[in-house]
């Protein structure tokens, strides 16, 4: 069934290692321990990390393979959000309906949205884009939440409410499902100091990323990937070779933002709440930076993007200055304090600040994101002696 | 009647006439030259046919199909390949696929949504692929990112991609512009060494003489946008009309 | 799945099989199962204070993080007391809650409901909390008090104005001391009235979103009903940084009042616009053209500067009112941090005061028996005179103060005075009003 | 009329605010060919020399004042600017009275600077990198610009007035026999921004130096074989577009309180200003910036929302999508330009 290469296979397989025990990967810290603050075990972020893993995989299909920088996808996202939520309202609060509709209903708007936007390429194409996520904003936000048309409620997000109709709902379960297994049902695992959490949602999360990672190989790895990525390559040859690069990157415009559209599902599925502010161009940037970040073109940098960008959003951002205080207060009390006065600018709600120095960081001087660096450790590593011969470099950059 | 006839084209760019009544008719199986000193023409007239300009009167029509106005792929999917004076190839693709992708195009068409299969096991493409390079001597060059080589190994695997895809016309834009004597030499003979082989009909677009009398079995020649001479190339040796334009030009 | 009956965060009893399956002697399993979510079982509880960090709230969310630091050493016997002294209730000890000690995690919400929703869910998965509270707009506190609902720990909804909250997504966990829209009209329409006349009309620009509405349906109503007539409303984007294209209009109609319905950086851009336009200077109908902010807050008076002074608004609380409460506790604020507070911070304060006591007279932290010491708790004591949780809809019921830009400020804190304390009863509406209707309380979930 | 007139003063005062912003951008698009998403950070910082000016001149003395008492009861702390102490009351106050115009005075040179450590410490190293990249890099970069201004000046407004001789409105319509009042900065602002589209504009055809960097536009590499140090101009034209942003933004003060968001808040509209004028045209730049700042201007009048509800929200998108499909490169834009 895996008619995969010997290697795509060994990077499915890591990472499906590596999601199916991150309960346990990511909870490296006894609880009680004061390094317990950087644990990520817990369901709500390891869901977050994979959500968001899937939205940025499927978003590097069009950057990654094409080169079209689009800074609309959070539009689908969120398009995704709210066809889901309206599903609980209406049907039940079983997801498989939601997940259909959002897929669904992201492809149809990406499809409109890319065949208006790709008649453009480069700069154009990315404003273009651009214009389109801030409508589409402006749209959630107040055009479609006005009382007499209430689309998506605005400000508050789309929720479901106990007298929304939910005509499928009958005895089922008041909270997210999937045939009755519910999202949020939560396994603890006490061992010795250190307590594990699996969660049924993250699961589903972590079968669906599996599921699109498995795609996005086969999409790499596909005559159809093959020419998405001439396209970034040279598009006059591409065209004098006969091939139309209109209806490539449509498509793949459109399966990135059905990826984001189940993405969006996914968000709404593990919390039944759709709010515009998913669909600001700022929250399309996001998806850009964690591509950037991990690596673009790359398989796996995305998901490695996504998990560093909301593990800085999740957990750097909870360092507050007495948290700091205690980690350094066996130093002398002017050191101490000299010490954190420097550091709370970067942690914090100073998170920011460490993430864009960060980011600027990668782009100067690893344009092939965390992934690069990797490969460029392991090459070090591997062989001190003899640097980069050019064939080494050359395999690296087709091979992955 | 020939491959490709060129009849009453036109151009105009502002009042400069840049094509004038140019009439061109060229026949299966031969390699014909459109010679002609700079800003003859020769550019304009290349992009006559490939859809790049469209005349203001005249007709293109290739296999009596019209040629003018229609999109670049379609006129490659019409049996048109094109060599560009800077070789134009996928970069940051290895040699192997730059060749699988012309294959991929004859087989599949203009477009196929073909993301399921893998690119590793389209075993007839990949072994018509790396056949084509034998072809070219390339063979050994196949796991290399075409960025990387030379300039002479770039516009023969250019080539290679044309051919891969068996056209019915090879147009050839100066195809060894700024290539040194070495490299010259080993194109014409690839070239000749083609067209023993497969029989393609090619244009040739070119200024160096010695090129042109190695390959041309027919020779057109431009001057101020109008054809002054068409024949055989030992017969254009001689001709005063073409000597005048060569010296009296730029030269 | 109904083999395994696991409670949704708790304990693995079949886990021991599975522990044991695997053979590993050390695993133990969590003592007997949580009566409700979070039970806190050592020597402390955790609180989770969820507020705005970054983004355009930034400002107030820093002064809420100070004032319920400050109520935290307070609880634990620190400090100077604050208003635990002057409270009506003597359930607090200042030894922590029920014993514990009280300890705190923060988050930032970023003024986004999605990414106040992560951060709660992490307080609660990961660091255990028993309540959250903050947050500094009613998009963020509504959302965060439905997922509190879900996942049963308490709410207690920091600064939030909408009668929505309330309202129509009024929820049994969630808590408000803040007041909202309708009390805003209620209370400053008859200042209006008084003030300028009965014949007036008004024109009002709001901001587009759920806050904006209500608030503007409000004041229209009660302004109305005094006999304003409202010309226009026109909604203004969110995103809007230069309202003159709103404000000039105002000039060509024939209104003499101008109320802005906005909050933030939206309430500073447009007022200054407005005032840059003359309106204040302005006679219309033989009367002097006026402008009314409902929503006042202190900290944006001052981004305002100049041209607050003398326009009539509504607020929570203010630092300089003269009661014991408030005294004591813009002493102890202002000798921590060296200014006064300001309405957030004061809001903030009292929640986490008022769940304490709630959790002490109940005798535990679940959050049915908190809720139930909530409902319909009567106090006193905490800068607002007596006031009432009202248990049908959870909304604190109290005096409303009307607020003036100070004409004449002696420093930069003293940027508002105090107009009028409206009362209560002047405030007060059913619970069934139709600007709230249409919610449902539903039933306290204590999450196990 | 009056109001149809009004509104196209509001459109034209938004519009030189639009113009100014898209003129540096463009300026940096046509020269470098760098797509500069800091751009609007330029804008926010040069607002907040104003601000830092500001501070700098009512840095003051504190003196205790027994007679007096602070919230809490103690005597109060009164402060008493340096600058009133040094210059004498009167001269000190004028001073204060007109810091935002003296700010350009100081913004000028600061931003300069700042765009020419941008370009020599950053944005020099991308010219070569694909356009992806710049906007990457200088994303990053605008990030970083806005949060360290929050730390220094936290996330709130601050209030900023126009001098007091320049406050109020001015009775234009009265000469025409119209009710049109407008606010005078607004005027001065409008002016102020003519004055400096016109000055860019003198500079790139009258002089020398510009018409090199106008011909580095056209073909940078045949001007590098002339033997013309143009690397130095450009490097030059980054700090004048730095600089026109800065003062763009310190004249704007007054008319909007600023805030550290501003950056974020410009950088989507002076792009679709970019866009809609045509990369690489100054011309093309201006004229947008006009045209979508009296479209905006429109579209939030009554009678548009009424019609078209939300239509004064998405306007200036939705003409930039109409105009991008219609008019591939803009309204003036030349053929060429950021063409991959």
């Amino acid at each position: 069934m895996f008619t995969l290469a010997k290697n795509d296979k060994l990077l499915l397989v890591i990472v499906a290692f590596f999601t199916l025990l991150a309960p346990i990967i990511l909870n490296p810290f006894p609880t009680e321990s004061a390094m317990a603050q950087f644990n990520a075990g817990y369901p709500d972020l390891m869901q977050r990390f994979v959500i968001f893993g899937i939205f940025a995989v499927g978003f590097n299909i069009l950057f990654g393979l094409t080169g079209y920088l689009s800074f609309g996808h959070a539009a689908f996202l969120g398009v995704g959000s709210y066809a889901a939520v309206w599903m609980f309202k209406l049907l039940s609060y079983n997801i498989v309906p939601a997940m259909i509709l959002s897929v669904v209903i992201a492809g149809i708007f990406a499809l409109i949205m890319g065949f208006i936007c790709l008649r453009r390429s480069g700069i154009y194409f990315s404003i273009l884009t651009l214009a389109f996520a801030q409508m589409s904003f402006a749209i959630a936000y107040s055009v479609l939440s006005n009382p007499s048309f209430n689309l998506t409620n605005g400000e508050t997000g789309l929720q479901v409410y106990n007298d929304d109709p939910q005509y499928l709902k009958g005895d089922g379960p008041s909270t997210t499902h999937l045939f009755g297994l519910e999202m949020r049902e939560t396994f603890t695992l006490d061992i010795g100091a250190w307590a594990f959490q699996f969660n049924v949602g993250y699961y589903i999360c972590a079968i669906f990323l599996l599921v699109a990672f498995y795609i996005a190989i086969r999409i790499f790895r596909s005559p159809f990937g093959l020419m998405l990525k001439a396209i970034k390559t040279n598009q006059t040859r591409l065209n004098y070779t006969g091939l139309n690069s209109k209806p490539y990157t449509l498509f793949a415009f459109v399966i990135s933002g059905m990826y984001a559209g189940l993405a969006g599902g996914l968000l709404a599925s593990m919390d039944p709440l759709a709010g515009a502010e998913r669909m600001q161009w700022t929250a399309s940037g996001e998806v850009v930076l964690m591509t950037i970040l991990g690596g673009a073109g790359t398989l796996v940098g995305p998901i490695l993007g996504a998990g560093f960008i909301k593990y800085f959003e999740n957990i750097f951002s909870k360092i507050n200055d007495s948290v700091l205080h205690s980690w350094f207060s066996l130093l002398p009390d002017g050191l101490e304090n000299a010490i954190v006065w420097v550091l709370h600018f970067f942690v914090g709600k100073g998170w920011h600040l460490t993430l864009g120095l960060l980011f600027m960081l990668v782009v100067i001087f690893l344009p092939g994101g965390l992934v690069d660096g990797g490969t460029r450790i392991y090459n070090w590593v591997r062989k001190p002696r003899n640097p980069e011969p050019a064939e080494e470099g050359a395999q690296a950059s087709t091979d992955q | 009647m020939g491959i490709l006839e060129v009849s009453n084209v036109n151009k105009n760019f502002g009042g400069l006439k840049a094509l004038h009544n140019v009439n061109l008719d060229i026949e299966e199986g031969t390699i014909h030259a459109i010679i002609g000193p700079n800003g003859a023409g020769k550019s304009t007239l290349l992009n006559c046919f490939i859809g790049k300009l469209v005349p203001d009167t005249g007709t293109v029509n290739f296999n009596g199909q019209s040629l003018l106005g229609i999109k670049p792929h379609q006129i490659n999917q019409a049996g048109v390949s094109r060599v560009f004076q800077t070789p134009e190839i996928f970069m940051d693709l290895t040699v192997l696929d730059n060749v699988m992708i012309s294959c991929f195009a004859k087989r599949d068409g203009a477009f196929s949504f073909n993301a399921w299969a893998s690119v590793a096991q389209q075993t007839d493409i990949r072994e018509k692929a790396e056949k084509m390079l034998e072809d070219v001597n390339m063979a050994d060059k196949s796991k290399m990112l075409s960025g990387s080589l030379s300039r002479g190994d770039k516009r023969r695997l250019e080539m290679a991609m044309c051919l891969s895809q068996d056209p019915k016309l090879l147009l050839l834009d100066e195809p060894t512009a700024g290539m040194a004597r070495a490299d010259t030499n080993n194109t014409i003979e690839l070239l000749a060494d083609i067209h023993e082989k497969t029989k393609i009909t090619k244009v040739v677009i070119e200024h160096d003489m010695h090129v042109v009398f190695s390959l041309a079995q027919k020779i057109s020649v431009l001057a101020q946008g109008t054809v002054i001479a068409e024949d055989l190339p030992e017969n254009i040796k001689g001709n005063a009309k073409v000597q005048e334009a060569y010296l009296g030009g730029a030269h | 799945m109904s083999e395994i009956k696991a409670t949704r965060r708790g304990v693995l009893k079949s886990g021991i099989v599975l522990g044991a399956g695997v053979a590993m002697p050390t695993v133990l399993t969590r003592p007997a199962a949580a009566a409700y979510m979070n039970e806190p079982t050592g020597s402390s509880v955790t609180l989770g204070f969820n507020v705005p960090q970054t983004g355009p709230y930034a400002d107030e969310g820093a002064d809420e993080l100070r004032a319920y630091k400050l109520a935290v050493e307070h609880l634990n016997g620190g400090g100077d007391g604050g208003m635990m002294n002057t409270f009506s209730s003597k359930a607090l000890k200042g030894n922590g809650i029920l014993g514990k000690k009280v300890e705190y995690v923060t988050g930032d919400t970023q003024t986004k409901s999605d990414a106040a929703r992560a951060s709660a869910k992490s307080m609660i998965e990961k660091d255990g909390v028993v309540m959250v509270t903050g947050g500094s707009s009613s998009g963020v506190a509504i959302a965060v008090q439905g997922l509190c609902q879900e996942a049963g720990i308490i709410f207690m909804a920091g600064l939030t104005h909408s009668n929505d909250t309330t309202g129509k997504d009024k929820k049994a966990n969630g808590f408000r001391h803040f007041f909202n829209g309708y009390m805003s009209g209620a209370a400053l329409a008859p200042v209006l009235e008084k003030m300028y006349g009965s014949d007036r009309r008004a024109y009002h620009l709001t901001a587009d979103y759920t806050w904006g509405w209500t608030q503007q349906e409000s004041i229209a109503k009660a302004t109305e009903g005094k006999g304003w007539t409202t010309v226009n409303n026109v909604l203004t984007p969110l995103a809007t940084t230069d309202f003159s294209s709103y404000v000039a209009p105002v000039l060509n109609s024939d209104a003499d009042v101008l109320v802005l319905n906005h909050y933030g950086g939206n309430m500073i851009n447009s007022l200054t616009s407005a005032v840059q336009f003359g309106l204040r200077d302005k006679m219309v109908n033989n009367k002097n053209f006026e402008i009314v902010v409902p929503l006042y807050s202190r900290l944006m008076a001052r981004g305002a500067g100049e041209n607050v002074k003398g326009i009539f608004g509504s607020t929570n609380w203010h630092w300089s009112l003269p009661d014991a409460g408030s005294k004591a506790f813009v002493k102890s604020f202002g000798e921590a941090y060296g200014f006064p507070p300001s309405q957030a911070a004061h809001t903030v304060y009292c929640q986490t005061l008022l769940y304490a006591d709630a959790c002490e007279r109940a005798g535990t932290f679940n959050p049915c028996g908190v809720a139930e010491a909530l409902e319909g708790f009567k106090f006193d004591g905490l800068g607002n005179g007596e006031t009432e949780y009202r248990a049908e809809d959870h909304q604190c019921f109290k005096d409303v103060l009307v607020v003036k830009g100070k004409e004449n400020p002696t420093s930069e804190f003293d940027v508002l005075e105090v107009v009028e304390v409206t009362p209560r009863a002047q405030v007060e509406y059913a619970v069934d009003h139709p600007m709230f209707a249409g919610g449902d309380l539903g039933t306290c979930n204590p999450g196990a | 009329m009056d109001a149809i007139l009004l509104q196209i003063l509001n459109g034209i005062d938004k519009g030189s605010a639009y113009a100014l912003i898209a003129l540096g951008l463009t300026l940096v698009f046509g020269t470098l060919g760098v797509v500069n998403f800091a751009h609007g950070a330029l804008f926010m910082l040069g607002a907040f020399c104003a601000v830092t000016l500001q501070k700098f001149l009512t840095l003051s003395k504190i003196t205790i004042d027994p007679t007096r008492l602070d919230f809490l009861g103690k005597p109060a702390k009164i402060k008493t600017p340096y600058v009133e102490a040094w210059f004498g009351e009167a001269a000190g106050q004028a001073i204060i009275n007109w810091s935002v115009p003296l700010a350009i005075l100081f913004a000028i040179p600061v931003m300069f600077l700042v765009g020419v450590i941008m370009e020599r410490g950053l944005i020099r190293h991308f010219y070569k990198r694909p356009h992806a990249d710049q906007i990457l890099v200088t994303f990053g970069l605008a990030i970083v610009l806005q949060e360290i201004i929050k730390a220094i000046y936290g996330a709130n407004p601050i209030q900023m007035s126009a001098p007091d001789e320049l406050q109020g409105v001015a009775n234009m319509g009265a000469a025409l026999g119209l009710k049109l009042s407008y606010p005078i900065w607004r005027i001065v602002y409008f002016c102020f921004a003519v004055v400096i589209i016109g000055s860019v504009f003198a500079f790139l055809k009258f002089t020398t130096f510009g018409m090199v960097v106008r011909a580095g536009m056209a073909d940078r590499e045949t001007v590098g074989l002339l033997g013309i140090d143009i690397d130095r101009r450009f490097t030059f034209m980054f700090g004048v577009a730095a600089a026109v942003a800065g003062v763009a933004g310190v004249m704007y003060t007054p008319i909007n309180p600023p805030n550290y968001h501003w950056g974020m808040d410009f950088l989507v509209i002076s792009f679709v200003v970019v866009v809609v004028g045509g990369m690489g045209s100054l011309g093309g730049a201006v004229l947008a910036g006009f045209m979508l700042g009296v479209l905006e201007a429109f579209a939030s009048t009554t009678w548009a929302t009424t019609t078209i509800p939300g239509i004064n929200q998405i306007v200036i998108y939705l003409v930039a999508i109409i105009i991008l499909l219609t008019l591939p490169r803009g309204l003036l834009g030349r053929k060429g330009v950021m063409e991959e």
